[in-house]
């Protein structure tokens, strides 16, 4: 039963030691993020569109050029899908006109 | 004849055991959730077949010269895959939530009481007769309150090998059940009126910020706790990877095909590792049974923080979002989203449940660095 | 000489049992299609369409929305392959934006 | 003058020995059959390549330390590679034509008789001086009547690995050659009548049945024929990630970026053992010999097979499918197709024979698992 | 100092040696371009187009057909983009579609 | 009180070594040069990024059972990376501008007079105390002038694998200089008149010859310099996974998910030589200052060769061309068409100068290939 209590002990301080060190963490992570980011966006703020708010890049540089209206949307994706499922190499050998970099 | 004879003592009729059916059924149990559920199926899928072919009696899949013996060792028992699988984690996480309201850290730091609440019960669970885990196995298993399936093999394959599959079992389950185990905790813990809190809109986070942040923090890491290097460090990698801007191609890469190959080896070595001798005990039930009270630990002391923090707090804070602590990134942020729309259809809290929610991915790197450094 | 009889008589036992526990094996694997497979299709039917010839399921489901002229997709497939040499990208970024399951 | 004298003794020409050119010109010809007249490009181009880069002297490259050796040891030698293989065949596979009509699968089982025969014969060409078979060297020889080269180069790392580099060469020649063998045979063994026979559209198969299938092959394997499980198991793991809809990433990258990379691996491997003492000897003659054997037999049977079932059959049954029973998917079934459009310009047979065509996989992988069980 | 003398003999040589051989190699491989790769030109010609100037394959490939104007282009293009990024798993889906070789 | 102990023990403020923080310095510079200035992103971000964590201290990322370790005997000390990334760089290379105008082949070979002399300068540099280079470690240091990466670190990897780290730092940093250092040589070395020489526009190449060039080259790797032949071969290997057309899936694979893969992997590996007591030396500073060098008289080569070509060729060759030799593709080749067009707004050398610019690849392997088998 020694044993036992030494166990519940070193678990008990494991528990405390862990919480302590994880909070302290994460809390010295909050002040590099208000001390040092916080510093960093308003020494180096973004070249454009500062209002945006924070989303996925990838979908706003998709999104933001034409208007066209939804209706033609389903028209054109209804016939780029049929293509597609006929010409399906040609998403592959769009792949492999990327800019080819050289490492 | 003898040939028939030869063939007949090759079979798996003439050569089953009970366990290897059991485990086998354990397997298909699996597939069912990750198929009929949709539970985890990236994982528990190659896993649930992993298992059905380890238990195959003869062929000897996991044993010198089978496949799974070489995804095994090559892949898991270094810690490789676990690590490889964190880069394209980083590579896909967005921590701009997270930047613009970096208070949410609090709530992914309350919710890693989930583990060490844990530890301790693992311990408590020894006077059961049956059970005997050593500090390293309670530390393996507590980390299923972490909600981080690689987080938890990773542990686990460095702490203790002969639990990884119950421990990778429970934790990705539980992951899969986060919306099932978290909603009545969330709703006892918290008043109509708290629920229907509408947060204040994000700031704009700066491409610089997001590129600094991943340095900062591995250079926290690296400082402060240099046992959760390698997972917080690969997990960094991508996200840096990602946010630069300026290796595309690698990003794309490790957010998609390399992940994929590595989570079908990994699933597959984990499966490996659901052997009959492995799992078949009373042990496992332990396993079962923390992991559950991890993750509901972990729910509830982010929800109790966020209410603390929402008394003192000058913006408000919807204790919802600190359910999403536990990370079970992007479930559990879904999930305060649904429970806070429920009180209020104007409230949408996905956005602000993001913060927790990779603060909870940064917690558990942690905190497996913690018991790496005190207990392994 | 005799070596040369045992091992023909080796290989032509193996012929035997091998071609037996072929049929046999596939020949379950019939009783189990009959059996069990086609059990299965009657108590969960698939949710739509039941009346559909077996074919590729992702042509399905890309050929059953819309249903534009052969001549339209042949101009808007031109457009779009056009579209696509001058913006190589465009199909390596779609990548990424795929839902990014955590794993 | 003493730097000029060491690169000179460190050239090729000062070093060739006959055989090494002779090999080089051996893996020009499979180049030459790749590109010029694409014979199953995806394998023998990386094949030949990997066959002129192991003979270059001095270079050592399928030496300890060289870039093949690695190849060869980590990836052939272990089986790991052709495992990967059928995985993404797997996930390439779809077995609805199959489960529609699964008489079929007697069509795939008759083909096989190619293997056994042959078998037969490796052991009877031992009468010819110079050659010297096992049992074992036989029965990796005779797996070349199974039209599959992953099942092929699997098996023979097994049970007689200095056979490999002729055995894969002529499995993959013989597979590239199948619409030159079949059509003579098929139009041999069939009367015009039986070739214009058309045959009724095969019955819609559910998303249901065509999960439980790989489920269901991979418990006949676990049961009756364990050494087969390694590979039934992984190619049914890949159809499985395929059909349960549920992993479609992971789906995707096995049967695109995976197999790709594993096949251009496997492929210089391969080339890695087509060294001029383990090719060039008559045992490589005999074994195209009996390669050739083995696809006329199959396909032979496979036909014969066909015309009894129609005798037997309610629903009539185009004897030229049978030819399809050998796999070598997805050639021989559009050989069918051909042999009966010729006869009968509105029978269209492809998806009809794709249901022997991938019994012919299953079945040669039992095959494969029998001898494995019996001689290896 | 001897020794330094010793190594710089052989630097020397080495460098003599090098470029020697580098030039000798990248002689012979114009030899090799202007009499075998020459004549080869000359006996296989490629089957179309000949006139064309090197260049990527594959624009040309996707360029050559079709001759829809840059504005219908950029509506078309519009949509598409649009539509991919509410459909991020279209491209992915399109790969399954590859015709599918075995191994 | 035991634990805190034990903690602050393993954390990194404890055990900090100097050199690690310099060390780490060192990587954030990388990182910078990557990041903010676009510096050969591809390789300098994961290479910073493995110089930070192969300095963690107690983390022993790179000893036995860490990441890095494994990532480096797997793939570095094989030569099996920067094999890979030949072959996909092979897949992405057109030969067509080169075998247009062959000639151009002799400034490829030019252009290498900056490796042979900076292997001179570093026996050299021995008079320097504190810097003592054998005959091996100035050959993988002036192979830093080929301006090819893979080649200098395959080169380095097996004749000084301790200057790896410098070596690699030292390529990949002048790769990404080129625009910096060669155009005030290009300026000094010609006449405004040179620079603005047009040059005829290239003749068409067949198909034909492109998949026969490849194979041409690697047969002369294998008949004079089989020391050359796995860097020529899998080169060769790639391109005539393009060319052939009949592989694409294949060639795409190998120039996309596979060369990404294994990048990200040579970046850490690479980075995880870049250790304190490797790099913090004199040696070091030698190194830097001899890639310096290189990249000069190799620019400076190559335009000379051009200068004097020009004066015996009927055809125009402008000068600056030349200084595509050093191979670093595509870079060089843009600097030369961009001073081009200073001097002539109609002068386009870009496909001109990638003749040139290929040639100086296969003759930075070349010279690599002479290296090991007259020092090796
Ligand atoms: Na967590
Ligand atoms: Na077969
Ligand atoms: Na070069």
């Amino acid at each position: 039963m020694n044993n036992m209590q030494q166990e519940f002990l070193e678990a008990g301080t494991l528990m405390l030691v862990g919480m302590v060190v994880v909070f302290a963490f994460l809390g010295l992570l909050i002040l590099f993020v208000n001390l040092v980011l916080a510093k960093l966006a308003v020494r180096f703020p973004d070249p454009v569109a500062p209002s945006r708010a924070p989303s996925n890049k990838k979908n706003n540089k998709k999104a933001d050029d034409g208007t066209a209206s939804p209706a033609i949307v389903a028209a054109i994706s209804g016939a780029v899908n049929r293509y597609r499922a006929q010409h399906g190499q040609s998403s592959a050998s769009a792949d492999n006109s990327l800019p080819q970099n050289k490492n | 004849m003898e040939s028939l004879s030869k063939l007949w003592l090759s079979t798996g009729l003439a050569n089953f055991e009970l366990g290897q059916v059991i485990m086998m059924l354990v397997g298909c149990g699996l597939l069912y959730l990750a198929i009929a559920r949709s539970f985890e199926p990236l994982l528990l899928l190659p896993m649930g077949f992993g298992a059905i072919l380890t238990n195959i009696p003869v062929a000897g899949l996991s044993e010198v010269g089978g496949l799974l013996h070489y995804i095994y060792y090559a892949g898991i028992d270094t810690g490789i895959f676990p690590l490889l699988i964190f880069m394209g984690v980083g590579a896909m996480t967005d921590f701009g939530a997270l930047i613009a309201n970096p208070k949410m850290l609090l709530l992914g730091a309350a919710a890693q009481f989930g583990i060490f609440a844990t530890l301790f019960g693992a311990i408590a669970l020894n006077f059961i007769p049956g059970i005997e885990f050593t500090l390293k196995d309670a530390s393996a298993i507590a980390i299923i309150g972490g909600a981080d399936g690689p987080t938890a093999i990773f542990l686990a394959s460095k702490l203790a090998p002969e639990l990884l599959g119950a421990i990778a079992v429970a934790a990705y389950s539980y992951m899969a059940l986060v919306p099932i185990i978290q909603p009545p905790i969330m709703r006892a813990l918290t008043t109509v009126e708290e629920r229907k809190i509408e947060m204040a809109q994000l700031r704009h986070v700066t491409k610089v910020e997001k590129v600094i942040f991943p340095l900062g923090l591995v250079l926290m890491a690296i400082l402060f706790l240099p046992a959760a290097a390698p997972l917080v460090g690969m997990f960094c990698l991508g996200n840096l990877m990602k946010e630069s801007g300026v290796v595309d191609r690698l990003s794309s890469t490790a957010q998609n095909e390399l992940i994929n190959i590595v989570t079908i080896f990994l699933g597959l070595g984990v499966g490996s590792k659901l052997s009959a001798d492995a799992f078949l005990n009373v042990e496992t039930l332990g396993i079962l049974a923390l992991g559950a009270v991890a993750f509901s630990i972990g729910t509830a002391s982010g929800v109790l923080m966020a209410k603390g923090m929402n008394k003192f707090s000058k913006a408000p804070i919807n204790p919802l979002i600190g359910a999403a602590g536990v990370s079970a990134v992007p479930m559990a942020a879904r999930v305060s989203n649904k429970i806070g729309l429920e009180a209020n259809p104007h409230n949408f809290l996905l956005m602000h449940a993001m913060g927790p929610n990779v603060a909870g991915v940064i917690g558990s790197a942690v905190a497996a660095g913690i018991l790496l450094a005190l207990v392994g």
